[in-house]
C-alpha cells in the first residue's frame, strides 16, 4: 500500500539511466522541445494505465478499454454531426464511457464472471459497435477546441511562451495525483486494495466489494472517454479501429510499474513512473528508427525480465 | 443417482450447443440453400480446423489456470521460420517441416513454461510478455519483408489443398489432434493430473503431482500445437509476415470459453471445445453468405462470447448445498 | 546529409518495398540525401504518427508519407511543417493543410476507368462484379471506388453489375476468407475487382483453390511478381500498376525539391521528378505520376523480375 | 515390543529464517499409535511434509523398516508405504471420489488410465469404511464430513507402513469421529504404525499409545499415554504451567440487545428465534454443517437469501449489507481465519483497523495517526506477539493470526461480538488467552455469541447454549441445565426430538 517502495526506487534509477544514455547518444533528445513533444505518443496511454493500475490492484482486470476509448469517439463524431458543440460533444464521451464502463462493471458484479472473460467479450463487442456504425467512414472535423486540448502546449495557452508542456501531459499528471492520492490516502483506495488481497475478508469487514468494483469499471471507462477526446483531438479523426491494441500497452504499464497481476500490490508512483520509462525508452528508439515492432519486442522482454530479475536476486540472496 | 445427475447437466450443456449450431445452420440454410451444401461444410470446416488445434493447445493450459495469450505470436513466429527454410531449401521433405514445426513451436512454449514455473510467475504476465516478444523476432527473422506465394515451399502450400479420403488434409489434422487430446485427457495419467492440478494445485503438490512438470509439459503442448497451426496457416493462405494471425489469441481464448472450458481451472472437455470452435465457424461462415455486413462480425461474435459464459455461469453455480430437509422428503 | 524520411502505411508490404528501392535510387543520384525507410508494423494512424514525431525530434530535412488516415496524421504533419521539415504525401494522401504536394501515382479518374475496362476485357459486357478493397479507411482506394462506381455508371457499360463491396484489411487472410463469401453469396458472380496488392492475389488465389478458374476472374492493382503465378493459372487476365519503383523514386526527387527551395508547394508550380519528368501542381497541390499500366500474360513474367 | 518401522533422527529444517524443526528425533513402532501434539507452529506439519516428501529435508536422516530412505517428491514416500491424510484438504472437486482416491497413482492398464478398475477398487475400500456414496459421485457433490472420509479412504486404499493424520478429525461430528477411532483402531491391529496430531486432547487419550510432544522445533517430551495427564501435556508443549484454561465468568446478563426472530433460509436454516442480552455469552453449538456460521452470516447482512427480524437495541435493523450491521454495533469473528478473517499481505495495523476505516478519516483522507494509536491499544490490550505494527499478518502465527482478528472488530467498540469457532486451530495457550479475552468483555458489558464445536467451551463459558441441527433450532439450555451429555443428545438427534435425524444417524452409529 505503500506508495514508495523499492520497485519504484528501481524504476527512478532505470529512468535517469535511460535519460543519461539517450541523451549522450542520441543529439537532441535532452532538448526541451523533444522531451514535450515525446510525451505526445504517451500520455493518452498513460491515462489509461492510470485506471487500469486501480483495477488491477483491484483484482479485476479491463482488456476493453481501448475499444471503449473507440466507442467514445465515435459518440464524440455522433454528436458533432447532431450539431452538439464542445461541451455537448465532451459530454457525449463522457457519458458513452461510463455507460460502457457500467455495463462491464454489471457483468462482472451481478452475473458473478471472471473479468477477464468479461472484458474479451466487451473488447469484440465495442469494437464491432463501432465498425459497424461507422463501416468504411472516418469522422472529422471536430471544433477547434478539441485540436487545441491535443495538440497545445498548455503556454500558449495561459500566455506563458516558454512554457512548452503539452496540455495532454498536464493532464495526464493531474490525473495521476488524484488517482495516486485516492489509492494511497483515502480510505476508499485502502479498500480498494483490501478488496484485491481477499475479496472474502473485505466483504467480511463490511466493505461493499461490489459497488467498489462496478465504480471502478465505471471510472475505467471515464479515463477512456478522457483519452478518447484527447486522442481525437489530437488527431482530429474518428476510426473503427482508432487505439487498437492499447489496452495490452496499458497492462505493460501497469504491470512493469510493479502493481501485481493477482491484485492487491502496486502503486501510483510505479505505474506513472513506467508511464514515462516506457514512453521515453520507445520514443527514444524510433528516434534511433528501431521499428515499432522490434520496440515492441524489447518491451515485451523487459516485462518478463522486469519479473523475473527480482526473483532471480530474492534467491541469490537466500543463498548467500 | 448423483452422479447421473451431474452427468446429465454437463452434457445437457454440450447438447444445448449442439442445437444452437444446428439451429443457426438451419435457418441460415432456409435463407441461404448453398449453406446446407458439402461443399459449405467442407469450407467450415476447413476454416475452423486450425482454430480447432490452436484451441486443443490453449484447453489444456486453461485448466490448469494458465492462460497462453503468445499462441498466436508462437504461430506466425514459427510459420515464419517453416517459410523461411522452405524458402532457403527447396528440396526439403513436408515430413521435415512438420517437425520442425512442432519442434520449434514446442521451442517457444516451453520457454513460457519454463518462465513460470522457473520463476514462479503468473502466466497472463508471462505469455504477455513472449506475446510482443515472438512477434518482433518474426521481423527480425524475416528483417520485416512478406513471404509471399512464389516464395513458400510448394510442399507447405500443397498440404491443406492434399484431400484424403475425401476430407481435406487440414481436417484431418483437425481431428488426429483432436482425437489425441482426448485420449491424452481421459486416459493419459498425465492428462488427468491437468484436471487435478487445475482444479487445486496446492493440493496437487500433496499427492506426488509434479506440478512444474506437468505445466511445462502443457505450455510446450500447447507451442507444439501453435506452431503446426503456424504450418498450415502458412500454407493455405500462402503468405508469412509479422502481423500474421496477430490478435487471435483472443478468438482462441474466445472459442475455449464458449466451449465451456473455465478460465478457473480444472473444467472443461475436448468435445465442448470443438463445438465451441464449430459455433465460432458456423458463425463467420453464416455472415458473409445471409449478406450480414461484414462490419457486423466482430460484434457478433462479442455479444455471443458474453451470453455463452453467462450461461455457462448460471448452468455451473453450485445448486446449493442443502442441509435442510427437503419438504415430503421424509425417510 | 539531408535526412529524407519515407513513411509508408506499412512496414513488409512488397509494393512499398519497391517504392524504398527507388527512393534509395533517387538518394544515390541526388548524392547527401539519406533515406530513411520506415513505418508501423500494423497499418495504423497512431503508429505513424508515432513515427512523425520521433522524426520531427531527429530534425529530418523531409517527409515523404502514404498515410493510412489523411486526417489524422495531419496536426502532426503540421507540427513537422511549423519546424521546418518539408511534407509531402504519396500514394494514399494527407489532408491538404499537412502536406505541402501530394503525388499520386496516377490520376483517380484513369484508375477508376482503368479498373473497368480490365473487367470488360475479362468477363464481357454483361454479369455480376465485386470489389474487394483494402481497409475500409483507406483513402487512396476509396476514392478509386467512387470513380469505377461513377464509370459503371455510365451507359456503356450498364450491363455490369456491381453486387457488393467487402474489405480484407490489407490482409491476406482475411482478404482470402472474404473473396470466398463474395463466392457463397453470388453464384453468379463473373469477377472481383481488388485495387489493392494484397487483396488481388489473395482473391487470385482463392479463385484457384476454389477452382473457380475460368469462371471468375479476377482482376484489379497487383505487383507483376506476385500475381505472374495467377495469370499463368487463368485467375487473371490482366492488371495493372504504376511503377512502385518510379513511384519512391519520384516522390524523394520531389522531396529534395521542397528542401533545395526550388519549389514552395503553390498551386502551378512544376515539380521536376528527375528521370520520371515533371509535374504540375494543380489547385489541391497535387500531381499525377503517370498512367497506370496494363500486365498480362505476353509481358507479365518480364516485370516480375523487378518488383 | 514389535520392530521399529519408522525411524527420524537430527531432522532440520528452516523456511528462510524461520527455523521451523531443529533436531528431531522420533520412533515409531509396528501397531501403535504415536499422538504428535505441540501448540501452533511447533512444527508438527512441517514434519508430515517431510515424511511425505512435499517439502525437502534440510538436514537429517529418514530410516523405514531400517532402510535409509531420501523423499524427494510425495510418489517416493508414497511409494515406501508412507500416506498422509493433511491438515489441509487435499481434494479435487471436479474430479470423481474415486479418481480423487487414485491421483498421483492412477492405476494404468497398458498406456492407458484403467477407469473400471479404479473404480472397482475405490468402490471397495469406502465400503470398507462405511461411506454411503459411490465411487463415482463428483466430490464437489459431497459434504464437508463425506470428503474427510475421502481423504482416509485414500490413505487406507494402499498397503501402508505409516499412515500420518494430521488434524483429521477437525470437521468431523461427534458420530463420524467415533467411526472414525474405529479406523485408527483397525489399522493399528493390522500392524501399522500411525501418527496422530491433534489438539484436542480427549482424542489423544482415546486413541493414542504413546506421545512425542514439539516445542518451536523440537521434541520436548515422549513417553507413553498411559503414563501421562493432560496437565503434563500441556506444561510440555507450553513450557510453562497453564492450570486454568478456562477462566471465571463474573458477569450477569442485564438488558436485551439483539432479538432475532423467524430467521429463515431456502435451504439452510429455518425459524430461529432467539434473543442475546448484555453481558450473556450465548454458546451456539451443533455439529459440523448444522447451519450456524450460515446464520450468524445471516444476522451480518453476509447471506442474501435469507430473511428474518433483527432488533438492535431497540432499533429495527435491516441486515442486508455488512456495513449496517457494522454500524448497528455487531462484530462477527469469522470462523475461516485466513479466508475470511485476515488480509495476509496486509500488515498487522491494516488490518486491525481494515473495518472501521472511516474513523480513522479526516474527510476522506486516512490518518495514520489515528491508526496506529488504535493498533498500540489493541496489541497491548490483546498481547499480540508481533515485531512491529508493519510486520505482515502472514508473519504472525496461528494464535496471534485469530488475535489481530479479534482485533479488528474490538476496536470498533461493537456491543454485540459472534465469534465464529474463534479456538479452532490454535493452541492452548492462544485458547487461553481467547477465553481470557471472552470473559473481559461480557464484564465489560458486551453481548457475546459464541459458534462453536468445543463442548467443553461452551459448558465452561455459555450462560445459555441454543442447539442447532440441520438448519433447526432444537433446543436450548440455560444455567444448571448446561449440561455435556444433554448437549450432544439434542445435537445428535438422540433425545427423541427428530425422528428423521435418528435414520439419518443410523448409518454412522
Ligand atoms: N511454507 C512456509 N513458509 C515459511 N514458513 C513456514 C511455512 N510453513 C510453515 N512455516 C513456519 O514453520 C513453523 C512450523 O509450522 P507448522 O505448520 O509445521 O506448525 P504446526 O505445528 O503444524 O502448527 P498448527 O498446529 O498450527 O498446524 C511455523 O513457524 C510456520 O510459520
Ligand atoms: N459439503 C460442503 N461443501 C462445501 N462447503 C461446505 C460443505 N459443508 C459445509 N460447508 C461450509 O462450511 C461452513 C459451515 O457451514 P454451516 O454454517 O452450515 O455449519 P456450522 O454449523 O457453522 O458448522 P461449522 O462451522 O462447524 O462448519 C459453511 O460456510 C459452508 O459453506
Ligand atoms: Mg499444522
Ligand atoms: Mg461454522
Amino acid at each position: 500500500m505503500k506508495a514508495w517502495n523499492t520497485w519504484e526506487r528501481v524504476l527512478l534509477a532505470l529512468l535517469v539511466v535511460l535519460l543519461v544514455v539517450f541523451g549522450i547518444s542520441q543529439p537532441g533528445f535532452m532538448s526541451a522541445d523533444t522531451l514535450a513533444d515525446s510525451t505526445f505518443n504517451f500520455s493518452e496511454k498513460g491515462i489509461l494505465a492510470l485506471a487500469m493500475a486501480l483495477l488491477i490492484v483491484c483484482g479485476e482486470i479491463d482488456l476493453s478499454i481501448a475499444a471503449i476509448l473507440a466507442l467514445c469517439s465515435l459518440a464524440m463524431g455522433y454528436a458533432m454531426r447532431a450539431g452538439a458543440g464542445p461541451v455537448g460533444i465532451g459530454a457525449a464521451a463522457v457519458l458513452t464511457g461510463c455507460v460502457a464502463g457500467a455495463v462491464n462493471g454489471v457483468l462482472v458484479t451481478r452475473y458473478k464472471l471472471p473479468s477477464i472473460v468479461v472484458t474479451i467479450g466487451t473488447l469484440s463487442l465495442y469494437r464491432g459497435l463501432a465498425l459497424v456504425a461507422l463501416g468504411d467512414q472516418s469522422i472529422s472535423g471536430y471544433p477547434e477546441v478539441f485540436s487545441t486540448l491535443g495538440n497545445a502546449y498548455i503556454g500558449e495557452v495561459i500566455g506563458v511562451r516558454w512554457l512548452i508542456i503539452p496540455i495532454e501531459f498536464v493532464l495526464l499528471m493531474v490525473f495521476a495525483v488524484a488517482v495516486g492520492l485516492f489509492l494511497h490516502r483515502t480510505v476508499m483506495g485502502r479498500r480498494v486494495y483490501a478488496i484485491g488481497a481477499n475479496p472474502v475478508a473485505a466483504r467480511f469487514s463490511g466493505i461493499e466489494a461490489d459497488r467498489y468494483r462496478f465504480l471502478l469499471f465505471v471510472f475505467a471507462g471515464l479515463m477512456a472517454a478522457v483519452a478518447a477526446i484527447l486522442l481525437t483531438g489530437r488527431i482530429g479523426s474518428t476510426r473503427p479501429n482508432i487505439a487498437m491494441g492499447w489496452e495490452l500497452d496499458a497492462i505493460t504499464m501497469v504491470i512493469l510499474g510493479g502493481v501485481a497481476i493477482e491484485g492487491g500490490r502496486g502503486s501510483i508512483v510505479g505505474t506513472m513512473l513506467a508511464v514515462l520509462l516506457l514512453g521515453l525508452f520507445t520514443f527514444g528508439m524510433g528516434m534511433a528508427n528501431v521499428t515499432g515492432i522490434v520496440m515492441s519486442m524489447v518491451i515485451g522482454i523487459l516485462l518478463i525480465v522486469s519479473m523475473v530479475l527480482p526473483r532471480l536476486l530474492k534467491r541469490k540472496g537466500a543463498h548467500a | 443417482m448423483n452422479t447421473l445427475k451431474k452427468n446429465a447437466r454437463t452434457v445437457r450443456r454440450e447438447w444445448l450447443l449442439l442445437l444452437i449450431i444446428v439451429v443457426i445452420a438451419l435457418a441460415v440454410g432456409a435463407r441461404a440453400p448453398v449453406f446446407l451444401t458439402w461443399r459449405n461444410g467442407l469450407d467450415i470446416a476447413n476454416d475452423s480446423a486450425i482454430l480447432a488445434i490452436l484451441v486443443m493447445g490453449q484447453m489444456l493450459v486453461l485448466l490448469t489456470r494458465g492462460i497462453d495469450l503468445s499462441a498466436a505470436s508462437n504461430l506466425a513466429l514459427t510459420g515464419m521460420a517453416c517459410a523461411l527454410v522452405g524458402k532457403a531449401f527447396p528440396g526439403v521433405d513436408i515430413v521435415v517441416l512438420i517437425a520442425l514445426a512442432l519442434a520449434i513451436g514446442a521451442l517457444l512454449g516451453s520457454i513460457n513454461g519454463w518462465l513460470i514455473t522457473g520463476f514462479n510467475l503468473p502466466p497472463i504476465v508471462v505469455t504477455l510478455g513472449t506475446l510482443s516478444a515472438y512477434r518482433g523476432a518474426i521481423f527480425v527473422a524475416s528483417k520485416g519483408a512478406w513471404i509471399s506465394d512464389q516464395d513458400i515451399h510448394v510442399a507447405i502450400k500443397g498440404l491443406p489443398r492434399e484431400v484424403w479420403l475425401g476430407l481435406p488434409a487440414l481436417v484431418w489434422f483437425a481431428l488426429v489432434v483432436l482425437a489425441l487430446s482426448a485420449v491424452f485427457l481421459n486416459l493419459r495419467c498425465a492428462g488427468r493430473e491437468i484436471y487435478a492440478l487445475g482444479g487445486n494445485p496446492h493440493a496437487a503438490t500433496y499427492v506426488g503431482i509434479n506440478v512444474p512438470a506437468r505445466l511445462r509439459l502443457v505450455y510446450t503442448l500447447s507451442g507444439a500445437l501453435a506452431g503446426l497451426a503456424g504450418l498450415l496457416w502458412v500454407g493455405r493462405y500462402s503468405i508469412a509476415y509479422t502481423e500474421l494471425a496477430a490478435g487471435y489469441e483472443l478468438t482462441v481464448v474466445a472459442a475455449c470459453v464458449i466451449g465451456g472450458v473455465s478460465i478457473g481451472g480444472g473444467v472443461g472437455s475436448v468435445l465442448g471445445a470443438a463445438l465451441g470452435v464449430l459455433f465460432i465457424g458456423v458463425v463467420n461462415g453464416a455472415l458473409p453468405v445471409i449478406q450480414v455486413s461484414p462490419f457486423w462480425q466482430q460484434a457478433i461474435s462479442g455479444a455471443v462470447i458474453l451470453i455463452s459464459v453467462a450461461v455457462n455461469a448460471r448452468s455451473q453455480r453450485r445448486a446449493g448445498r442443502q442441509i435442510l430437509e427437503r419438504q415430503g422428503a421424509a425417510a | 546529409a539531408d535526412k529524407i524520411a519515407l513513411v509508408v502505411k506499412s512496414l513488409g508490404n512488397g509494393f512499398f518495398d519497391a517504392a524504398n528501392q527507388g527512393a534509395q535510387e533517387a538518394a544515390k543520384e541526388l548524392k547527401n540525401v539519406e533515406v530513411i525507410y520506415t513505418g508501423p508494423a500494423k497499418a495504423t494512424a497512431e503508429g505513424q504518427i508515432e513515427i512523425v514525431n520521433s522524426l520531427i525530434a531527429q530534425k529530418v530535412s523531409a517527409i515523404v508519407i502514404s498515410a493510412n488516415d489523411p486526417d489524422a496524421l495531419a496536426p502532426s504533419l503540421k507540427r513537422a511543417m511549423e519546424r521546418g521539415i518539408k511534407v509531402i504525401s504519396f500514394d494514399s494522401g494527407v489532408r491538404k493543410d499537412g502536406r505541402m504536394m501530394q503525388l499520386n501515382a496516377s490520376s483517380n479518374a484513369l484508375i477508376g476507368e482503368k479498373l473497368v475496362t480490365m473487367t470488360q476485357d475479362a468477363i464481357g459486357n454483361t454479369g455480376e462484379v465485386a470489389i474487394l478493397s483494402a481497409t475500409a479507411q483507406a483513402t487512396n482506394q476509396n476514392i478509386w471506388i467512387e470513380e469505377a462506381k461513377k464509370v459503371l455508371a455510365q451507359p456503356a457499360y450498364k450491363g455490369l453489375k456491381l453486387v457488393s463491396v467487402v474489405y480484407g484489411d490489407d490482409q491476406t487472410d482475411k482478404s482470402y476468407r472474404e473473396a470466398q463469401g463474395l463466392f457463397k453469396s453470388y453464384p453468379n458472380l463473373k469477377a472481383i475487382i481488388a485495387p489493392t496488392t494484397v487483396g488481388v492475389a489473395a482473391a487470385a488465389k482463392a479463385v484457384q483453390d476454389e477452382k473457380m478458374v475460368g469462371k471468375i476472374y479476377v482482376t484489379g492493382l497487383g505487383l507483376p511478381s506476385e500475381m505472374a503465378g495467377h495469370v499463368k493459372s487463368g485467375a487473371v487476365k490482366s492488371f495493372a500498376i504504376w511503377n512502385p519503383i518510379d513511384f519512391g523514386y519520384a516522390a524523394v526527387m520531389a522531396a529534395s525539391q521542397f528542401v533545395s527551395g526550388k519549389v514552395t508547394g503553390k498551386p502551378g508550380e512544376v515539380v521536376s521528378l528527375g528521370r520520371v519528368g515533371s509535374v504540375t501542381l494543380d489547385a489541391n497541390s497535387e500531381a499525377p505520376m503517370a498512367k497506370p499500366f496494363t500486365y498480362d500474360a505476353s509481358n507479365v513474367e518480364k516485370f516480375a523480375k523487378f518488383f | 515390543m514389535s520392530e521399529v518401522l519408522l525411524s527420524l533422527c537430527g531432522v532440520h529444517k528452516s523456511y528462510g529464517a524461520t527455523r521451523a524443526l531443529r533436531g528431531v528425533d522420533l520412533e515409531l513402532r509396528a501397531g501403535e499409535v504415536l499422538a504428535l501434539v505441540g501448540e501452533n507452529g511447533a512444527g508438527k506439519s512441517t514434519l508430515v511434509k517431510m515424511l511425505t516428501g512435499v517439502v525437502p529435508m534440510d538436514e537429517g536422516a529418514i530410516q523405514l523398516k531400517g532402510q535409509p530412505q531420501r523423499f524427494t517428491n510425495a510418489q517416493d514416500s508414497q511409494a515406501a508405504g508412507i500416506l498422509a491424510v493433511h491438515q489441509e484438504t487435499v481434494m479435487f472437486e471436479e474430479l470423481s471420489v474415486a479418481e480423487n482416491i487414485f491421483v498421483g497413482r492412477h492405476l494404468m492398464r497398458g498406456p492407458f488410465v484403467h477407469w473400471a478398475a479404479m473404480n472397482a477398487q475405490a468402490q471397495t475400500v469406502l465400503d470398507d469404511i462405511g461411506a454411503r456414496f459411490t465411487a463415482t459421485t463428483l466430490v464437489k457433490d459431497l459434504s464437508l464430513a463425506e470428503r474427510h472420509l475421502v481423504e482416509i479412504a485414500r490413505a487406507l486404499s494402499q498397503k501402508a507402513l505409516v499412515v500420518i493424520l494430521d488434524e483429521p478429525t477437525a470437521a468431523l461430528s461427534q458420530a463420524e469421529i467415533r467411526d472414525f477411532y474405529g479406523i485408527v483402531r483397525k489399522l493399528r491391529d493390522q500392524g501399522v504404525g500411525v501418527i496422530f496430531i491433534t489438539h484436542k486432547f480427549d482424542e489423544i487419550f482415546a486413541v493414542a499409545d504413546r506421545y512425542l510432544v514439539l516445542r518451536d522445533g523440537a521434541a520436548v517430551g515422549t513417553g507413553a499415554i498411559a503414563d501421562a495427564t493432560e496437565q503434563e501435556l500441556v506444561r510440555l508443549m507450553a513450557g510453562r504451567e497453564i492450570d486454568q484454561i478456562y477462566p471465571h465468568i463474573h458477569a450477569t446478563p442485564g438488558d436485551e440487545v439483539l432479538t432475532v426472530k423467524n430467521l429463515s433460509h431456502p435451504t439452510e436454516f429455518q425459524g430461529l428465534h432467539f434473543s442475546l442480552r448484555r453481558g450473556e455469552i450465548l454458546g451456539f453449538y451443533g455439529l459440523v454443517g448444522s447451519g450456524r456460521s450460515e446464520a450468524m452470516l445471516a444476522i451480518m447482512g453476509l447471506n442474501p437469501q435469507a430473511s428474518g427480524d433483527f432488533t438492535v437495541l431497540g432499533q429495527k435493523l435491516d441486515a442486508k449489507r455488512p456495513g449496517d450491521a457494522i454500524a448497528a454495533g455487531i462484530a462477527y469473528v469469522p470462523e475461516e481465519r485466513q479466508r475470511q478473517g485476515g488480509i495476509l499481505s496486509f500488515s498487522v495495523q491494516d488490518n486491525i483497523s481494515l473495518a472501521g476505516l472511516s474513523r480513522f478519516a479526516t474527510g476522506p483522507w486516512l490518518s495514520a495517526i489515528k491508526e496506529s494509536a488504535l493498533c498500540q491499544r489493541m496489541t497491548e490490550r490483546l498481547h499480540i506477539k508481533t515485531a512491529s505494527p508493519h510486520t505482515l499478518l502472514s508473519g504472525l502465527s496461528g494464535g496471534n493470526q485469530q488475535k489481530v482478528v479479534i482485533a479488528k472488530w474490538l476496536g470498533l467498540d461493537p456491543k454485540i461480538v459472534i465469534l465464529d469457532e474463534p479456538t479452532k486451530g490454535i493452541d492452548v495457550g492462544a485458547k487461553q488467552a481467547v477465553y481470557q479475552l471472552i470473559a473481559e468483555m461480557v464484564k465489560e458489558g458486551l453481548a457475546v455469541i459464541l459458534v462453536s464445536s468445543e463442548l467443553p467451551e461452551v459448558t465452561h463459558l455459555a450462560h445459555r447454549v441454543i442447539v442447532m441441527r440441520r438448519g433447526l433450532q432444537v433446543a436450548e439450555f440455560a444455567g444448571e441445565a448446561i449440561q455435556a451429555e444433554a448437549i450432544v443428545a439434542a445435537a445428535s438427534g438422540l433425545d427423541g426430538s427428530s425422528e428423521h435425524a435418528l435414520a439419518a444417524m443410523g448409518a454412522h452409529a
